[in-house]
């Protein structure tokens, strides 16, 4: 396609850097320097896409993220689809390749508009109720036509950057106020931030009529922006949109680094770019010079292409050199509007009229275009355009803006371009979402932020227009806030602006159209959800009468504009509607994100393999080596089983797993239990009050179990704790519990009993811990060690240090298996070295490493139980059978022991820990499974408990299990089901928990 | 009250659709009502609508501070199950479950409840272990569930990474079938609408400023409108219930905390089936409009500003690129906050109070959605007959000092 | 206090000891043998292995003397401070806790002399040398890939020569402190240490960063 | 999201940092076994839930892992005061019942980060 709408000369475009781009598959041809959407108008594109409702076609109606219309599907390959780009906010690159992301025309258009009557707002709601059978195909023709673009199918090749900033003074927005506000806060030493969303800093000074001391507005940007490069305390962010302003100054920056560049992100120097960043900035204080976004009028048929906002034909003529039609009508009600007809008429096209719907204006701009000799109709407004899939004319007629009517016969202009301006409404955006409701103000028309700790609004943002006003208004916000950071105040000479004269503006929305508004043909709010000033209408009339219902009841500004251009005239129509003041009305809320951010950059780095740290212990490399499978305990890796080949099975691993220990001698990795240093006079007496059990007489030198209660009294960890000395002990906890007991630890210190003289370190990964455990355990550790293992010297639930390997170690001679075990500690450098010095030795005793599933199975065998597996927040010692681990005469009352006396804990028929063992041997019931006493009855069945663990012994040669049965401690020997998928039901035998060696000789010897 | 159907509405359309009535009244509040529901939300709505239709008491009033539907029925991710572990729980959501089901017709409003199934994805054995568990005691509940493995997953929703992969694989999930979604507006709506045809007055933009108590019975409320009698005061505030709780003298076990919620950009249909994930914290679907909505977990402190915190946002936005990292280009258009009251146990009250006559209904959690018609149908039937109807019984508030409570952190879309 | 059981935990230099980023260094090195700069590299990752490490908690009246005595550095009493003198470091952790570190061997003798010299107080020292490791990140864009990592300012001017801050670091928690102008140090958990250093990499990847594994014996803080 | 004042660090930490731990001043009775049910359990459990001023518990968890108490309003989130375990506020709902408008003093202590 040609570039038939391009001038000559003229605009911020390269002419000297042609670019080509494809648009639904056709070549066009545009210059660095052009949006997606400036390139698109250059080449005489007025179609740009279907609507979503009632599929009419639309064109580019603004020239920045209020657009609604030109939402584009980019990318060249599948994995860089990108959906719903707005056309107006992508720079253009070479090969750049977009789609409408509802291009189709004919018959769905046709349907479209037939049906349009019957699909009011609501239509939804009030149909397709029957058959209610039907609904879920009705639901599936309906989301045939959802969406706008789509999401790629393949994994994005790009990756995506954080940066976490602290700043004194965040500026947001680059144009007049904000650069004057930075260059302020900059001069005066503070550490600023200044970002804009456009690829150029400079906002309207970029392409404004102003002259800045008697030069065009861009050489003092550019002065700026030079300066402000550089100082080593300001950093300058092009290209970054301030998406979300969050509580306490925290803002998030949304930069796209490298999408003006090409589908994926380029390499420079070998590495890989990111393809856009997002910064976290907490900043002291901010300025806001978000600016304002023009409002269209709200007219018959304001949809058909053509029809533009008039600062958007404005930059397209100034800053790209586009002129997007032939003939242009102007409608407007204010100064500003005159703009348009101004640059239009300079590139030398017809301005055939300027239809202002004020009695009378006289300001700057109005006789400058009188002075030109420009048709300029008083009075009056375009209440329609004419024209399918592009404008062909404009009715306009006068209008009483105050009885809502038109006053005299409409007539006919012919125009291929209808611009319009209402006026302009503040980006209050970023302001309302913590808490604050934005403000209306009757003297400029529109909504401004309310006060905010620690936010500055500044020049359009408050509604502050005049050139040099917002100027001075930046400057001094930009001081201020720098001040207010303790830096010194620093003066900045503000160009010569030339105060124009401006005429009074006209609240104008909805124009009347000689039609009510429910028979006029459509006058669009809401372009991209095809909201129309007929569906407010309507929604007011059935009662929907809070904005928040009506733009629910229309979705009005639900799209992904999220109402920029057709919000606050909603508003107005509503107010209209309902007899009330824009005041009254109120907004609904802005959220973040002001413009769409992709999810892959706000994800940043925290992707696969870093998603989550992964915890190793110092084994984890000779695991890896020996093959072993893990399991994901918390953040760790534990190994879960070593299959001995890739054939062997995890049932197979499992068997010879368990038999080695209970046979010869198997070692465990117990390093990731959690372990607690505990130091001071009182560790006795903080034990007592944190533990169920007793502390006061252990003596040093031993161990002990312990388990430990939340005050309401179910349990919440266990593990053993050692008496290394009188004032020392270290305390063994749950993998899963380990951060989570030391900082209960410090609860209780810190804000109950700070007169303790206790003192907790984490020594968790410090310590690497090798269980050697079976009966040949003794004979092997006895050949590397110098500790005494005699059973009378060293005893069940001992500790000794000795060297272990070379290695200074502490051992403990505890069992988590019921074998005789040996838990040998060194500090975790040595691991290794200790590991595969006991693989030296242990061949000849067929030392086995086993993983999680046989330390699980080993352990249920004697009835041990996993805090989290048997346990779930309801369950307490006492449920637990555990009743020898409580101490009920401790002096203390400890934590958990008040509740165990509530009502509900001292029932009898509580569920309780029992064994289950299956009648049939070889079954194993699934874990989890639900038992009931009488398998015979209907749906819903009685519960009376569920299986917690349950495995295939291989010492015991058939299937047990672990189970919380209703009453389950008085029901030995009872029968109880489970009832499974398919009919199937399993019977077993209420049984002791304990099913191996129940007198605990094993780990004895 | 007129039929809403297709050719009502072509009907209206022929008359550009000048005769639409309104969808309720806005009544002047009268002196006295048989029964006062504080709150018109979802649940405010429904509790009304029952107690009209059901329990034959229509001199109802429901006064609401705001507009009708507007707490978080308005900005939930509109998620509806029963796959609850406790039987006293999966009791009262399945029988919200059976209400959904046919809800839209008993309304004559369209709700637009989508039976598209739930996926609670499990992570670890430990994860696997509660599915079992949970898909046990629903089925012999009477629930629909089911087991599936990784593979099967995989099958059902092909876009999501059930490769090994990942930091945590996907190790299964428990399905329910007849979970879904539905439109949370509408729910309110359609309730709105049909308990105001029944002669419920909806009285919105009406705050209760204190409640008339006289020898520990109430007697009414006092309102932004004055005063109004009812000897039955039911309340239903989530967000607020401490509030109004306080009103009364009654300190609730509740802290009312913020969760988050987000949407992308409309996108062409990708996902047909609801995926939540406990273990990486946070859960997905796509809307009719193609919107991709993403609910994320609570945050830690007390919050009334229908906001939270960004860090919570990114987690699980970090969580749903790990399950869907062809979402990677796809873009977030927009974030909001609710207000969920959150009990000890993660399970609702609904119980009478140490005043006669007042009710409350509240601490729905992450929850409420899914339950406003059972709860609307069981508190109804509670506030008719002045005492806990049988599923409502066990969600006593005494249950906290007697220590029955009944604990489904588990089965919560998010971690408490 | 003087009631507890402790014991020299170190073996003799023939046993092998393991960092704890042992195996990440050999798996992921870029330029494992550490003489080797990238070119165009601004971003440098050493680990300063197997030094002594010592968690020492009570108050700074109790502590303050022994310490000067026994470590012969001040006791850093400000928040967030951090003194470094002599191939050693005291860092303050909180009102009750500060971390001192040593060069490698010198942990069991330091526990012993301070507790001489603190007899009956209350104090507690624990030998935590086994379960973390230094690493330092030096070079013109160390800061970057910091910002990139934690939420604290690591602006010059906020973060100081002689600050330490226990922190949020990517998804864990690291000491972070600046013993010079020129190095960063990060004190990382061992069951952490391979996730970090895997972050380090992949966020020092666009400044071309090099690392590498100091395991000398003295200290060697510019 | 929050910026906390540590009362221990003596500075400004992102939230990120913190856990918060609910209801501050909780005293545990100080004989449970003398305590009624419903004393026991409002002690479990019952928390004050207000909407504005709240006094709260927060621990410096990634930090110095000291817990100390936080005033913040409910609504508009903003600190007030953090004070150490031990200490009582000095903010009070008077000072603080219109939010927004009736800021306190120790609010707005401006930060300074220099360049």
């Amino acid at each position: 396609m040609n570039q038939v709408n391009r001038l000559a000369k003229g605009g911020r475009i390269d002419r000297g850097r042609p670019l080509t781009f494809s648009f639904n598959g056709q070549t066009c041809h545009g210059y660095t320097g052009d949006t997606l959407a400036s390139a698109l108008l250059a080449n005489g594109v007025d179609i740009v896409n279907r609507s979503f409702k009632y599929s009419r076609p639309r064109g580019i109606v603004a020239a920045g993220a209020e657009e609604p219309n030109a939402i584009m599907q980019l990318g060249a390959t599948e994995a860089t689809q990108v959906p719903n780009v707005r056309a107006t906010q992508q720079a253009l690159f070479d090969g750049l390749c977009a789609r409408s992301t509802n291009p189709h025309s004919g018959l769905l258009s046709t349907i479209g508009e037939l049906f349009s009557p019957m699909i009011p707002p609501g239509f939804y709601y009030k149909t397709f109720m029957a058959p209610a059978s039907m609904w879920m195909t009705y639901e599936k023709l309906i989301r045939k036509a959802a969406g706008l673009g789509r999401s790629p199918r393949e994994i994005d090749p790009d990756h995506y950057e954080h940066s976490k900033q602290h700043c004194d003074v965040l500026v947001i927005g680059a144009g007049p106020a904000g650069l004057a506000a930075a260059l302020a806060a900059g001069r005066s030493g503070a550490r600023v931030i200044l970002c804009d969303e456009q690829e150029e800093l400079g906002g309207s000074l970029l392409c404004s009529r102003e002259m800045l001391d008697g030069k065009q507005a861009s050489v003092w940007v550019a002065a700026v922006v030079a300066e402000l490069a550089g100082m080593d305390n300001v950093l300058l962010l092009p290209r970054t949109t301030a998406n979300g302003l969050h509580d306490h100054q925290f803002v998030t920056l949304y930069e796209r680094r490298t999408e003006h560049l090409g589908d994926r992100a380029p390499e420079v120097n070998g590495q890989q770019l990111a393809r856009a960043c997002m910064y976290h900035v907490r900043a002291a204080q901010i300025v806001l010079a978000t600016g304002a976004h023009e409002r269209p009028l709200v007219y018959a048929k304001n949809d058909v292409p053509g029809n533009l906002l008039a600062g958007a034909v404005s930059t397209y003529i100034r800053r790209y050199g586009v002129v997007p039609g032939k003939r242009l009508v102007v409608s407007t009600c204010h100064d500003d509007g005159y703009r348009a007809a101004l640059d239009w008429a300079e590139a030398g096209h017809e301005v055939v009229a300027i239809v202002d719907a004020r009695e009378r204006a006289d300001g700057h701009w109005i006789e400058m275009a009188r002075a030109q000799g420009l048709n300029i109709i008083m009075g009056s407004a375009v209440i329609e355009a004419k024209g399918k899939n592009r404008v062909t004319g404009a009715r306009i007629a006068s209008i009483d803006v105050a009885r809502f009517q038109t006053t005299g016969p409409a007539s006919e202009l012919s125009c291929d371009t209808i611009a319009s301006s209402g006026g302009f409404s503040p980006v209050v955006h970023l302001s309302s979402h913590t808490n604050s409701r934005p403000v209306w103000r009757e003297d400029i028309l529109g909504f401004v932020p309310a006060e905010l700790p620690g936010l500055t609004p500044v020049g359009g943002a408050c509604g502050v227009y005049a050139l040099g006003d917002v100027l001075k208004g930046g400057a001094e916000a930009g001081a201020e806030a720098a001040i207010g950071c303790g830096d010194t105040s620093a003066s900045i000479d503000l160009p010569d602006v030339e105060r124009l004269k401006t005429g009074e503006a006209l609240g104008l929305y909805q124009v009347p159209h000689e039609k009510p508004t429910l028979r006029a043909p459509k006058q669009f709010v809401d372009l991209q959800n095809d909201v129309t000033a007929a569906a407010i209408e309507l929604a007011t009339r059935e009662g929907f009468e809070a904005i928040e219902h009506v733009k629910r009841y229309t979705a009005l500004g639900f799209g992904t504009d999220q109402g920029k251009l057709g919000n606050i005239n909603g508003m107005a129509i509503a107010a209209r509607c309902l007899n009330q003041t824009i005041a009254d009305t109120g907004t609904t809320i802005f959220r973040p994100n002001y413009t769409p951010v992709g999810f892959g950059a706000i994800a940043g780095r925290h992707r696969r393999d870093l998603f989550d740290p992964e915890r190793y212990t110092a084994l984890h490399e000779w695991h890896r080596a020996r093959g072993a499978k893990f399991e994901d305990v918390g953040q760790w890796k534990r190994p879960w089983y070593f299959p001995s080949n890739n054939e062997e099975t995890m049932h197979d691993a499992v068997v010879r797993e368990c038999r080695a220990v209970r046979e010869k001698v198997g070692m465990l990795d117990a390093s990731t239990l959690g372990k607690i240093d505990i130091q001071g006079k009182d560790v006795r007496e903080f034990l007592g009050r944190i533990y169920t059990n007793g502390w006061e007489k252990l003596a040093v030198g031993k161990a002990r179990y312990g388990l430990m209660c939340k005050d309401d009294g179910m349990v919440m960890d266990d593990g053993v704790t050692t008496c290394l000395a009188d004032n020392h002990f270290l305390m063994t906890t749950t993998t899963g519990g380990a951060a989570r007991v030391l900082e209960w630890l410090e609860l209780w210190h810190q804000t109950e009993w700070p007169e303790l003289d206790v003192s907790f370190t984490s020594v968790t990964d410090h310590w690497a811990t090798m269980v050697i455990t079976g009966p040949e355990a003794r004979r092997l550790l006895a050949e590397v060690t110098d500790i005494d293992l005699d059973r009378d010297s060293f005893r069940f639930m001992d500790w000794r240090v000795g060297m272990v390997a070379g290695v200074p170690a502490r051992v403990y001679r505890i069992s988590f298996t019921g074998e005789l075990s040996y838990e040998v500690n060194v500090q975790a450098h040595y691991a290794m070295h200790v590991c595969k010095t006991l693989f030296q030795h242990g061949d000849k005793y067929g030392l086995t490493p086993y993983g999680t599933e046989t330390m699980h199975v080993l352990r249920a065998e004697k009835g041990f139980i996993i805090v989290g597996q048997e346990t779930d927040g309801s369950v307490t010692p006492e449920d637990l059978g555990m009743q020898w681990c409580v101490g009920y005469n401790k002096p203390f009352s400890w934590i958990g022991k008040r509740s165990l006396t509530r009502p509900d804990t001292c029932r009898e028929d509580r569920k309780q820990m029992v064994g289950l063992k299956p009648l049939d041997e070889m079954v194993v019931l699934q874990e989890g499974a639900q038992i009931v006493f009488d398998p015979q009855q209907p749906i819903p069945m009685t519960m009376v408990g569920h299986v917690t663990s349950s495995y295939y012994s291989p010492t015991l040669n058939h299937g047990f299990a672990l189970a919380l049965v209703k009453g389950g401690q008085k029901r030995i020997g009872e029968r109880v089901y489970c009832p499974m998928t398919g009919g199937v039901t399993h019977a077993a035998e209420i049984v002791s928990p304990i099913f191996y060696d129940p007198k605990g000789e094993r780990q004895n010897v | 009250m007129e039929r809403y159907s297709v050719f009502g509405l072509i009907k209206h359309a022929l008359s550009y659709h000048e005769n639409w009535q309104k969808t309720w009244r806005s009544p002047t509040p009268k002196k006295e009502y048989d029964v006062i529901i504080i709150g018109g939300g979802g649940h405010g709505l429904a509790t009304a609508y029952y107690l009209a239709k059901n329990y034959g008491v229509t001199n109802v009033a429901v006064i609401e501070k705001g507009w009708l539907g507007g707490g978080n029925t308005a900005r939930n991710t509109t998620i509806v199950r029963s796959n609850y572990l406790w039987d006293e729980s999966a009791a009262l959501y399945e029988h919200s479950m059976k209400l959904w089901e046919g809800l839209s017709q008993d309304l004559n409003y369209n709700v637009m409840f989508s039976q598209r199934g739930v996926l609670n994805l499990g992570h670890t054995l430990q994860d696997m272990r509660d599915i079992q568990r949970r898909v046990n005691a629903n089925r012999l509940n009477g629930i629909d569930g089911e087991v599936l493995d990784a593979r099967q997953v995989a099958e059902r929703v092909p876009i999501m990474d059930c490769s090994r992969n990942t930091r945590y694989p996907v190790l299964g999930a428990s399905w329910q079938p007849r979970a879904g979604v539905a439109r949370h507006d509408a729910v309110a709506w359609g309730y709105a609408r049909s308990a105001d045809r029944l002669g419920v007055d909806l009285i919105q933009q009406t705050e209760v400023t204190g409640l008339n108590i006289h020898n520990g019975k109430i007697l009414g409320v006092h309102t932004s409108r004055g005063d109004i009698n009812a000897r039955t005061v039911g309340c239903v505030v989530a967000g607020n219930s401490g509030v109004v709780a306080g009103m009364a003298g009654i300190k609730l076990p509740i802290e009312s905390h913020p969760l988050q919620a987000f949407v992308s950009e409309p996108l062409k249909p990708i996902l047909d089936t609801v995926v939540m994930s406990n273990h990486v914290h946070g859960y997905i679907s796509q809307t009719d409009k193609g919107d991709l909505v993403v609910g994320a977990g609570i945050d830690g402190y007390n919050g009334y500003g229908q906001r939270g915190s960004y860090p919570t946002i990114e987690h699980t936005m970090q969580a749903i690129i790990e399950l869907f990292p062809i979402f990677s280009r796809v873009r977030m258009n927009r974030q909001w906050g609710g207000i969920v009251d959150t009990t000890p146990d993660a399970c609702p009250i609904l119980s009478a109070t140490p005043v006669e006559g007042l009710f409350f209904n509240c601490g729905w959690g992450t929850g409420g959605f899914k339950a406003t018609p059972g709860s609307g149908d069981v508190f109804a039937w509670t506030l008719a007959n002045g005492r806990p109807h049988a599923l409502a019984a066990p969600f006593s508030i005494d249950r906290f000092c007697t220590g029955s409570l009944i604990d489904e952190h588990g089965a919560a879309g998010v971690a408490h | 206090m003087s009631n507890v059981a402790i014991f020299e935990q170190r073996a003799a230099d023939t046993i092998a000891a393991e960092s704890p980023l042992h195996y990440s260094l050999h798996r992921h090195a870029v330029s494992a043998q550490g003489a080797d700069p990238k070119e165009g590299s601004a971003v440098a990752m050493d680990e300063r292995a197997f030094l002594g490490h010592l968690i020492v908690r009570g108050t700074a009246g109790v502590l303050r003397a022994a310490i000067k005595q026994v470590v012969g550095i001040a006791l850093p009493e400000t928040a967030c401070g951090l003194n470094v003198e002599g191939g050693k470091s005291i860092q303050w952790l909180s009102p009750d806790e500060w971390l001192v570190i040593l060069p490698p061997g010198e942990e069991f003798a330091t526990e012993n002399a301070l507790r001489q010299a603190l007899g009956d107080n209350a104090y507690a020292v624990v030998n935590v040398s086994g379960g973390q490791t230094v690493l330092t990140l030096s070079g013109p864009s160390a800061h970057e890939v910091l910002m990139k990592s934690t939420p604290c300012d690591v602006h010059p001017h906020a973060f100081p020569v002689g600050r330490g801050v226990s922190t949020v670091f990517a998804k864990t928690t690291v000491l972070l402190r600046r013993p010079d102008a020129k190095h960063w140090e990060l004190v990382i958990r061992r069951s952490f240490a391979d996730y970090l250093y895997r972050w380090l990499l992949d966020a020092g990847e666009e400044y071309g960063i090099t690392t590498k594994h100091t395991e000398n014996k003295d200290n060697n803080n510019e | 999201m929050f910026y906390i004042h540590c009362p221990y660090c003596a500075e400004q930490r992102s939230e990120e940092e913190f856990h918060c731990m609910g209801q501050a001043h909780i005293q545990r009775p100080e004989n449970p076994e003398a305590a009624s049910d419903r004393e026991w359990g409002e002690y479990l459990f019952f928390r004050d839930n207000p909407r504005g001023l709240h006094q709260e518990m927060w621990v410096h968890a990634a930090g110095c892992r000291k817990f100390f108490n936080v005033a913040r309003n409910t609504v508009s989130y903003e600190i007030f005061e953090t004070y150490r375990m031990g200490e009582q506020t000095s903010v009070t709902a008077g000072t603080t019942a219109h939010g927004r408008e009736g800021q306190v003093e120790q609010v707005h202590k401006v930060r300074r980060v220099r360049a």
